[in-house]
């Protein structure tokens, strides 16, 4: 059967060329880069040059980019780090409702341990309010926390505006730009970005390794203690295979973002034509212009996302309904309740994510069986033609 | 994760649609998830001779109207009576732990439609006194876990 | 040049097995774990069949073993995780002055956050003494994290009389195996032990995975909050390819400790041997008997550890002194210093780790240098002949 | 790590050894990492004829050594304390930061020398007014970062 992959936002497929420059690392390269030996050394370059490769890729400097596990750690890293390192000078972290679970849940947790978080709401496109924003901060805010593109509805946050308000009232700004690397120009070093959280399975990388971005001076305890890899910060045995994979992912998804974004917005933005012109009773979630280029997200009425996304399967079609994570999960995606969908329309939505393998012709393919399917899923609804 | 069972009766649910003159409709939802399940029945003699369901729900959620419906065409109220939730999950060949709830309201949507039945048809289904399908039916509330 | 790898405990060559059946993960396996769709299913399906290796190796249940980025993020979590999950019964904890710094350095941190631990000292064999851990268990007691066997000396300690203790006074024991497993025969469903950390790269699997063992009942928090991966205990999507690695790697690991260790104790001995018949003013390192199996520790008087890597590097024999980790520092290893050896000895300490990889014919290249090194830098040395 | 040319003078170090009737011998042992360097001197008329040194040390102490005794070899007692441990380092291509002190024991273990032939020889070296190696020489106490 035909197999579209639509999902990558949740994880890509990784490249080749990643696969090939990291092979080395799993035979003869398998030196420690801790030892001083030769096949230790070779290692540590290897690392050192990845990490070069972030730090070019971002506009940072090599020396402020960490290795850790994944996004999520990266994520776990810059709130409690900071939260924890700063909580002399205050207790308040200021976030937002459509975060991913890899900050939101950390500060959920962090509440139970006396830390005190604003979650900010945003609007019907997802977008958050500036004004909102500096209201919400006061004398005990130490950390404001805002990704920079949402992984379900696709939403740019104004990053630069963000930072500016972080900057002027002395608070770190933290973004988790994991959806957002590859996709949008980041340029650190003249940014007021404090920290920023990205994950190499997301640009075409190895899934289980991200980084974390620390800007020079940022007060931040380490996360993982240990030995005294990535400069006393981030303990741990390096993965020197996915560090070089990262690299050379980032390397590449950064390369050419406009005219990459052209092709993927082409895409996208014919994927959401069709759907509006062959099925009805849809609507479009996320902000119409201010979207990550690949991102399409509809809520189809009636329906339930769930049985979407089988019936997708069943023809090879690969979906989400909001972000992976919450499959497990019985509600609807807490990033389209945020953004004023009612329960049972968030719950028939589906998340169509382009990727660089993902072809025009598979469009089609996509549309013919997604109407059908939905038509079907209707006459079986109760709330259908009510 | 599904069981091969549940996807056949997902993918082609047995008795889907409406009876316009039917005798009993039962609609429940599931606070747990904002599902609804709406079943109806023709009941002959105390024999239920058709029904059918429509569901917006997930997979598990059709299957198991699917499978509920062929479990009680056919029965007498006694028999529908007997229909446990356990019994429909069973049938499927199972269903992962955190869909149980999910045949739990295939379960509740016969009952609702026997209770129907009895309030228009005035026959006494004892069994049934007392039977309420979860009162928060309609509760769309989030809860973060 | 020849090339003799003897630092199998800093990290281990991947078996081509391991990285064999890694391989699909990295190519057309690529799909998220936690997504319903079928290439999310089968990562899935992998993830769980690892897990099973992981728990059959350690006579664990799977639903007892969790994911983790390494050893290191193991020791972590185990530490922390119980702390602060048990605070209101206690802030003590109870480790030795010998473990790796991924569970020293994480109590000098809880030490600032609050609480208290007593660092036990241990033998000159590296034991320590079961009576005075009994005596430092007080009712403020909540953990007593103590390693299985040590990475630089190799001294195995009573793990079972440790257990026995903890579980008597009922107190949390969690062990760092890190070094132990696949050394030592570990059967969990029968021990008091709570928590166990293992890592993939000390056995020929991957650098950048490990497993914490928790013991179904065990009060702790999660340390990476996030997704619902890894039962909500360990969010961030999966590194699948790893997952599959160490399954593999400690199922083979395992599959025949006692063979596998005469083996390798067979050139340990002869390498011991070897030295202290060839080379004057030496002393072995660690507990005679109760050793790891590929452990060799010797000291070398008058002489620099470094200087002695150095020297064996040159001609392609890759050895430690003391941990890899601290190959950055100054200072000689802690462990060697906490086992009575003064400073100057401590610094001409060198291990050689014999894994799978090292044959008989080696240890005559390795010796024969040595003997030569070590004499070479004693004729610098202004400590010799004095 | 290393450059080639710490890597040179380590594995070929210029100058091992020691003088037996030396005209002034310096020993100086590093507070960080407890390592030990001895240097002797040769001197006539002011200028160093020859010059030892013994090691007990790392690489980079080992290297620093050779190089610096290449470097005081046949210079005045006025070139000699111009001496200084970063000229060493240079002179080697460079040392890791964290190695940066071991070029420190040499500086001083030349200047240990001069002090000691100054003393003995009387021969007043106003440049070494005041000179002290590192004072806790021997302090081995380990510091936990
Ligand atoms: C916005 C965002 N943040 C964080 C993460 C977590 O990253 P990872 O899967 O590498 O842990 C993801 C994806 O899962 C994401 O989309
Ligand atoms: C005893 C011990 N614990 C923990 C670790 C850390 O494990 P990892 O390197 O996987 O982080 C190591 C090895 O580095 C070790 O030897
Ligand atoms: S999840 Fe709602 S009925 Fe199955
Ligand atoms: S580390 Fe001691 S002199 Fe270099």
């Amino acid at each position: 059967m035909k197999q579209v992959y639509m999902d990558n936002a949740a994880t890509t497929k990784m490249k080749k060329e990643v696969l090939d420059e990291m092979m080395p690392y799993f035979t003869e390269q398998y030196g420690n880069p801790s030892s001083i030996y030769r096949v230790g050394r070779e290692s540590k370059k290897a690392v050192e040059e990845a990490r070069e490769k972030v730090a070019k890729a971002l506009g940072a400097k090599a020396k402020e980019i960490y290795f850790t596990s994944g996004g999520t750690e990266s994520d776990n890293w810059a709130v409690k780090g900071v939260a924890y390192a700063n909580k002399d000078k205050g207790n308040h972290i200021i976030t937002t409702v459509i975060e991913h679970h890899a900050v939101l849940h950390t500060c959920k947790y962090l509440e139970k341990q006396g830390f005190e978080v604003t979650y900010l709401g945003v609007d019907e496109h997802g977008l958050i309010d500036l004004t909102e924003l500096e209201k919400a901060i006061k004398d005990e805010t130490i950390l404001i926390s805002i990704m920079y593109a949402n992984n379900e509805i696709g939403t740019v946050q104004p990053i630069a505006e963000i930072g500016k308000i972080a900057k002027a009232k002395g608070v770190y700004f933290h973004t988790d730009a994991v959806q957002a690397v590859g996709s949008v120009e980041i340029d650190l070093e003249n940014s007021d970005i404090d920290m920023l959280s990205l994950s190499g399975h997301k640009i075409y990388g190895p899934k289980g390794i991200g980084a974390l971005y620390i800007k020079q001076g940022t007060k931040i305890h380490p996360f993982i203690h240990g030995g005294s890899q990535e400069k006393n910060r981030r303990a741990g045995t390096e993965n020197i295979a996915y560090m070089v994979g990262l690299g050379k992912a980032i390397e590449m998804a950064t390369a050419d973002i406009d005219g990459h974004n052209k092709e993927i917005m082409a895409l996208r933005d014919g994927l959401i034509q069709r759907i509006n012109d062959k099925i009805d009773y849809v609507k479009l979630n996320g902000h119409p212009e201010k979207r990550l280029p690949g991102n399409v997200n509809f809520s189809f009425e009636f329906i339930e996302g769930e049985a979407l996304l089988l019936s997708l399967d069943m023809v090879g079609i690969a979906g989400s309904s909001g972000s992976a994570c919450t499959s497990g999960s019985l509600d609807p995606s807490h990033v389209l309740l945020a953004i004023g969908l009612p329960h049972e329309i968030a719950h028939g939505s589906l998340r169509l994510s382009i990727g660089d393998f993902n072809s025009e012709e598979e469009l089609d393919y996509v549309v013919d069986n997604l109407a059908e399917i939905v038509q079907r899923l209707r006459n079986m609804s109760p709330l259908y033609e009510k | 994760m599904y069981t091969e069972k549940v996807m056949d009766h997902f993918t082609n649910p047995r008795n889907v649609g409406e009876i316009p003159d039917a005798d009993g409709i039962g609609e429940v939802g599931n606070a747990k998830c904002g599902d609804i399940m709406k079943m109806y029945l023709k009941i002959e003699d105390g024999v239920v001779v058709d029904v059918k369901f429509k569901t917006f729900g997930c997979g598990s959620a059709i299957a198991s109207s699917s499978m509920a419906t062929e479990m009680i065409k056919g029965k007498t109220i006694k028999e529908v009576l007997a229909l446990t939730n356990k019994a429909v999950a069973e049938a499927l060949d199972g269903l992962p732990p955190v869909k149980m709830h999910c045949s739990v309201l295939a379960e509740q949507a016969v009952k609702s439609a026997l209770l129907d039945y009895s309030k228009r048809s005035g026959v006494a289904i004892p069994e049934l006194e007392g039977f309420e399908p979860d009162e928060d039916v309609h509760d769309h509330e989030e809860h973060e876990e």
